[in-house]
């Protein structure tokens, strides 16, 4: 529910250029803790650009630029050189499941091995994080066999168990169930719902009702027309935004009046 | 032209919640009409009539169901269903507050007959005005018109309350008479019901404000 | 404020880590590049003596005598562009009507069979297709074919004179056999990389299977496999061993596709080895350096046709 | 109604053309198999054939173990040297390819597959046979990794390629350097791929002559020193077969069987191992 | 557990029906009390209670409002939200109910005390227990058992034509006296809402036989 | 609005094998004439192959077999052997946009064009087919630029002109918005509310609202999980359908409450 919370990560006038052009301008909202901040908006108009700035993934991205500021904490992201900090602190799952080519213990344990972590953390960790992303109960059983046996959605949950061994605090998920049957949209859904609990999450969605669904709050994105860059519209919790939206663009999109 | 399907059961809506809002005026008219000219018969027609009310109730609220189940309207759409909604509870509660009226009428023509109290005229007038400009409201979207009509309450209130004093006092002075004692209580419940009758066009222009403007207001 | 004018002080492009992995391994990517000038670099170097003393001439003359040490190379010229010519006017039918049938979707069983057979062909290496030219292709293609056509064309240019067993003809029939793969894989690729959706529909509209793969799905890979043929071209003329074995080895012009004749890659693989002295030796090289300028030139455009069609917007 | 009569016919008629044409290409790939086959199997029948070294002709006993271990030092050598170097260009590629870099590396390496051989022999003759003033397997080696390497580079970029995005950005976003991801997640995703695309490499080096012509030379003897003159399977199938005697024509058929029995398994094998490949890509 | 969130908004949802159900329950207990007792300071309470009541619907509607925008539910889980407005609607017209026997209980207390007729108890005592029952059909989701308390109108329908012809009588033949009068017609009207409560319930059984099973049904 | 309205498909105990394994087993449904008809159903549950046999799409897959019967008009689509003539007269729109690589106007000629329709009629054809796919008025001044020119949404409905051209009488889609943005998908859906006047559209989608919003009948498929075959569990006019399903297998999955 949303209410009270405090904010983790402060945006504050971010643009973005991918080179020349530019992508973003001047997006300004605060993202509160332990709580699901969906983002919505028409293709191309910047979510994705904006969520990977939070863990500075546009780095892998030649020409990619951010301009503003991005406080996690009160530390500037977008300029930070701690990118493997970053990275553990701000996990992330992407649109297609991307299971690790090993066995589903593997997968998990990927991360933690690498960080270094000693072998008893690692193991509690594969089964604490397993649980927490509500995928233990289906896997226990067969945690060797290889992370591609499983369904699509045990693949992203899986992901999301991976992510979590990390013992990251903020979770952003880039259209996490667009490539997932609704059955297992709906399990994600309800995972995210407990992770929030924990977590805070950022999820970019195509799917308003998903960002109904799911979120505390929504913030909405549109491109501008004559700068041709994102900006955002409108961020207000959920249940104002699509009961009464304040503005009329918000409107338009949501009842499905564009254009 | 986006959402054809969606615009068309709307519009169809409208179209419904202002068929019902007419009838609930004829039904209220007739009423009144059929009381003063003690009429039992359009009085009974009245009593019949209110089961097409009924169904054209019944029949919208199955449509906003459909509609939302299929449409998936948010916002202003879904602002639109559910003030259709809230609106057509409150029309099918004045169709039976005609009803009522109706059925006292029904018995007065029993009673001996004596002159109605001018009271009943402007009370009747009044109210149908309220249903009348509260519906036109409604059709034009225009809000602030809604909250006009639903200012005129307290005129009717006015007169209620005169008629109920009257009629007590009347009721206390007067000689053993069951017959006059039924009619007075009789023309107390209808004034009873035109004060509630008003009451319900205060609700419906609260619901046209949250229809357009998604305002939760308090008019009584 | 003061946010606003730190904001605009803050240099434009963001600080990041240093990457030193990518740095190492972009310094290990220059190999291919190096190679390659490296290469060209090298020959130019060796032929430079031969470029000094016959300048353009060389591509002029026909001329080609070690004792009196004057060389021209149009004889070997001659020799690659005509038999390579005739190898693609082989395959090329040939090869697109494999790569229509490979590329049909569902390839299993028979056709995949198929499909493995055709690219097996390309693996077996050029010798083994030397030497079974040479004793089993040559004799036959002189009885049964290079015999009959003297005999009934042979007013007709080119298709006249004596036949031989070892000649331009056999040599590009050879090379026909050994471009096939190359034809018909980047064209299958091509042909495949044409999207599902457009055979369907073009089905669904009621097309025939011809109509389907002649008026839309060959011209929607037009480009590519313009390409796929020039790329097939590079091949045919950089080949060495197997035209050195059956083209005859004689360095002059003939007046027939029949008779014997040579290609740039075989004189050098013939006679570089006793070579002597440096104009030679340099003119041959020379020759390596005509052929490997030719066909870099035409890989890169058969490359960049490539490239082009399977880049272009999902249609 | 008889206009598609017609269109049926038609289609019919070019769906049979395209077949005929189909088996056409596929007559010289029987005739090849066949005659070398039958020609070189009473070569091979023989087991001096694998453990004599070539003698001249009239001399019986002969065999290519020359040959055989040439081919094996010669491929040995430009392998060590083309392998790990074409894997980490491909990667590079898969992984940094978008700049106009690796755009260069990139085309290089595609002009480099269409280089004529004959030219890397010319080239590894002018590097290291006229500095050394000797024909050596080095040379040979030097101009046989050059045709190597752009095998190498784009079939490991093409296996790292395969790999979706999401794979490496899933590792970093774990918040792992980026040569760990690299190395340790993704490499190993594709090492089938790249496996075979070296295997590919190989079969092809072994199977070349022009390179080794004037680099390599050839060698009648037996010898294990890669600075001396060598032979190679190919070499003794070209040199042998153009030489009018019988027995080392026959010789030469012998030698081709053998080349191209390896050239076969090895592609079929990789084959194989590639489609596992492409299977495994297709569930990440 | 699918759906996590919109099961939440459900439980919470049945919670405030339930509680609505309660409270109108205890409303109409409380001014019933407080007219058996001729408690006007009791009766009061009532009146400032029904703003409670008229919140807690208002937040019904909301949020059902704000489920079907986020959550867009079809079939059984619309039903069940949409049931749960129809039914709220009732209880929120209990409510007024109440509220009003209150408002003639204050008038009552003013007026000099006679003992109330046993009927009044009877009526009470009925449509209490149809309220109770009915909330608890709704809790069970007891479809049997709604239709089984819409069933018990009868009798409080009886009762009240007994009260009603009783009290006209009485009015009819008793001598002149405006406080007589007054107070008959006010019990009168107490009669007149406890049997418009039972009505209600009426209505609730036919929202939870909709919302349990999807058919309209008419149990009046 | 659903209601009276001619069989067009008669679907008769339909099974479906490809190759060894079934895909459908005893399908019997009647599709309306000129209404839309949906199926719905999670993925794999058999409802592109259903849509296949329609218009013998089936017949490019080696070892597709269908068995049962599906008139069209009387005349059993499953046994016929005028292929082009049924083609012809059902016409079939994909997931993914696919404009032939020529301009505008010659991908709506294409058809025509084979079926050797002379040319007046084929350029009135061209016009009143991109008017009734709704694209007359973005396209009439640029006939001759590539179809590749146009936006993902005027794409489809190019498409659906295109199939429009050799006049079909029913007009099948296979998802044909899951490409889509939302405002293109609204789009979309207006134009097959209006061709319903005059075609009987079958329409698959993921997408159940999307069924909800534009269909009037709608035919719900699930995969038995015993014989790992697809079956049609509930076929009803939509309205119902959302409202009331019969089947407590459909009302699971219509409120996203499976597994
Ligand atoms: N790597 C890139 N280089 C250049 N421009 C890019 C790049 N990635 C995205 N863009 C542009 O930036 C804008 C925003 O893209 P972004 O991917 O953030 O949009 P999005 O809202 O996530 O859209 P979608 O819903 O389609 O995923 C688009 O106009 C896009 O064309
Ligand atoms: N060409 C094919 N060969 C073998 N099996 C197939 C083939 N196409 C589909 N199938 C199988 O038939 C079943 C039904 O497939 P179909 O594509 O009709 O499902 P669908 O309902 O359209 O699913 P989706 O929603 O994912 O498109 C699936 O189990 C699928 O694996
Ligand atoms: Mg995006
Ligand atoms: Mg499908
Ligand atoms: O492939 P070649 O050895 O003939 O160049």
């Amino acid at each position: 529910m949303p209410g009270a919370a405090g904010t983790k990560l402060e945006v504050d006038s971010l643009s973005f250029f991918y080179g020349k052009t530019r992508a973003l301008k001047d997006v300004t909202f605060n993202i509160p803790e332990r709580r699901i901040t969906a983002i919505i908006g028409p293709s191309g108009c910047g979510k994705t650009t904006l969520l990977r700035v939070f863990n500075r993934m546009y780095d892998l991205v030649p020409g990619a630029r951010a301009q503003g500021t991005v406080l996690m904490d009160g530390n500037d992201i977008v300029t930070t050189t701690k990118l493997l900090d970053l990275r553990q602190k701000v996990g992330m799952v992407f649109q297609r499941p991307s299971p690790f080519p090993m066995s589903i213990r593997d997968n998990v344990a990927f991360g933690p091995r690498l960080l270094g972590w000693n072998k008893t953390r690692v193991k509690e960790l594969v089964r604490s994080s397993l649980e927490a992303a509500a995928l233990w109960d289906e896997v226990s059983d067969r945690l060797d066999e290889p992370a591609t046996s499983l369904s699509g959605g045990q693949q992203q949950r899986l992901v999301i168990a991976r992510c979590l061994a990390v013992s990251p605090e903020v979770i952003l998920m880039d259209e996490p169930c667009s490539a997932l049957d609704p059955v297992a949209t709906l399990k994600i859904e309800d995972l995210m719902v407990q992770l929030a609990r924990d977590y805070t999450i950022v999820i970019v969605t195509h799917n308003m009702q998903q960002a109904a669904r799911v979120s505390d709050f929504t913030a909405f994105m549109l491109m501008n027309p004559e700068g041709r860059h994102g900006e955002l519209i409108e961020f207000a919790p959920t249940a104002d935004l699509f009961n009464a939206p304040r503005d009329p663009r918000t409107e338009a999109y949501i009842t499905g009046r564009f254009g | 032209m986006p959402r054809l399907t969606f615009e068309r059961e709307l519009a169809s809506l409208r179209e419904s919640v202002v068929r019902m809002g007419t009838v609930v005026e004829a039904q209220i008219e007739a009423s009144l009409d059929a009381l003063r000219r003690r009429d039992g018969a359009s009085a009974e027609k009245v009593r019949s009539q209110d089961q097409y009310l009924n169904e054209l109730f019944k029949q919208i609220r199955e449509q906003i169901f459909m509609v939302i189940a299929t449409q998936q309207p948010v916002a202003r759409d879904l602002r639109r269903l559910m003030g259709i909604q809230y609106i057509a509870t409150e029309l099918e509660r004045m169709g039976d507050y005609a009803v009522r009226i109706a059925r006292m009428t029904k018995t007065l023509v029993g009673l001996p007959d004596k002159p109605l109290r001018a009271e009943f005229g402007l009370m009747g007038d009044l109210s149908i005005g309220q249903v009348h400009d509260i519906l036109e409201a409604l059709i034009d979207e225009n809000e602030a018109h809604a909250r006009e009509v639903a200012g005129r309450d307290n005129e009717i209130d006015r007169l209620y309350h005169r008629v109920f004093d009257e009629l007590i006092t009347e009721m206390g002075t007067g000689k053993p008479d069951p017959d006059g004692a039924l009619r007075a209580v009789t023309l107390l419940l209808v004034a009873h019901n035109l004060e509630r009758i008003a009451d319900r066009v205060t609700n419906v222009a609260e619901d046209i404000v949250f229809l357009e403007t998604g305002q939760v207001v308090e008019l009584g | 404020m003061a946010a606003a004018v730190d904001r605009i002080r803050r240099p434009a492009s963001i600080p990041r880590p240093p990457d030193r992995y990518r740095s190492l391994i972009a310094v290990v990517s220059w190999a291919a590049p190096a190679a390659l000038i490296l290469i060209v670099g090298v020959l130019f170097q060796q032929a430079w003596p031969s470029v000094t003393r016959f300048g353009l001439g060389f591509f002029i003359g026909s001329e080609w005598n070690q004792v009196t040490d004057h060389f021209a190379a149009l004889p070997f010229i001659f020799g690659t562009v005509v038999t390579s010519a005739i190898a693609l006017a082989f395959a090329l039918p040939v090869g697109i009507a494999v790569a229509v049938l490979l590329a049909e979707p569902g390839a299993q069983g028979v056709r995949g069979a198929l499909g493995t057979g055709i690219e097996l062909l390309a693996a077996i290496p050029s010798v083994v297709y030397g030497i079974w030219a040479l004793y089993v292709l040559a004799p036959w293609t002189l009885l049964h074919i290079e015999i009959p056509i003297t005999d009934h064309f042979g007013s007709i240019p080119f298709l006249g004179g004596i036949p031989r067993q070892t000649s331009l003809f056999t040599a590009a029939l050879v090379l026909a056999v050994m471009i096939l793969p190359t034809l018909s894989a980047v064209s299958r690729d091509v042909i495949r990389a044409v999207p599902r959706g457009l055979r369907e529909s073009t089905f669904a509209l009621g097309a025939t299977w011809w109509e389907t793969t002649w008026k839309v799905v060959l011209p929607a890979a037009r480009a590519g496999l313009f390409g796929a043929t020039v790329l097939a071209l590079g091949r045919a003329l950089a080949e060495t061993v197997a035209v050195a074995m059956v083209i005859g080895n004689r360095p002059e012009i003939p007046s027939s596709i029949f008779s014997p004749g040579y290609t740039l890659a075989a004189v050098i693989a013939n006679e570089f080895a006793e070579a002597t002295g440096d104009v030679y030796q340099g003119a041959l090289v020379e020759l390596g350096l005509v052929l490997i300028l030719v066909t870099l030139t035409v890989n890169v455009l058969a490359l960049l046709l490539v490239r082009s069609a399977s880049a272009r917007p999902a249609v | 109604m008889r206009r598609n009569l017609w269109r049926r016919f038609g289609s019919t008629f070019a769906m049979g053309a395209v077949y005929g044409l189909t088996g056409l290409a596929l007559v010289p790939l029987g005739l090849v198999l066949w005659f070398t086959t039958a020609k070189g199997l009473p070569s091979v029948a023989h087991m001096e054939f694998f453990t004599n070294a070539q003698r001249p002709s009239g001399i019986p006993g002969g065999g290519v173990a020359n040959a055989i271990v040439g081919t094996a030092i010669v491929v040995s050598l430009a392998s060590l040297a083309a392998i790990p170097i074409g894997v980490l260009s491909g990667i590079y590629l898969a992984e940094y390819g978008a700049g106009r870099w690796a755009s260069w590396v990139r085309l290089a390496s595609d002009v480099l597959v269409g280089a004529p051989s004959i030219a890397l022999g010319l080239f590894a003759f002018a590097l290291v046979v006229v500095p050394q003033h000797h024909y050596s397997a080095i040379a040979a080696s030097v101009a046989l990794s050059v045709l190597m390497l752009p095998v190498v580079i784009r079939t490991t970029e093409g296996a790292v390629g395969l790999i979706p995005n999401g794979l490496r950005e899933s590792g970093l976003a774990l918040g792992l350097p980026r040569w760990r991801v690299s190395l340790q997640l993704i490499l190993p995703a594709a090492a089938p791929g790249v496996i075979t695309g070296a295997l590919l490499a190989i079969a092809r080096a072994a199977g070349e002559t022009a390179p080794v012509l004037f680099t390599a030379l050839g060698n009648q003897n037996l010898v294990f020193d890669p600075t001396r003159a060598m032979s190679t399977l190919p070499l003794v199938v070209f040199r042998d077969a153009l030489t009018p005697y019988k027995d080392l024509q026959q010789e030469a058929w012998g030698a081709a069987l053998l080349l191209m029995v390896m050239v076969l398994v090895i592609n079929l094998g990789s084959r194989w191992v590639l489609r596992r490949q492409i299977r495994l890509a297709r569930q990440l």
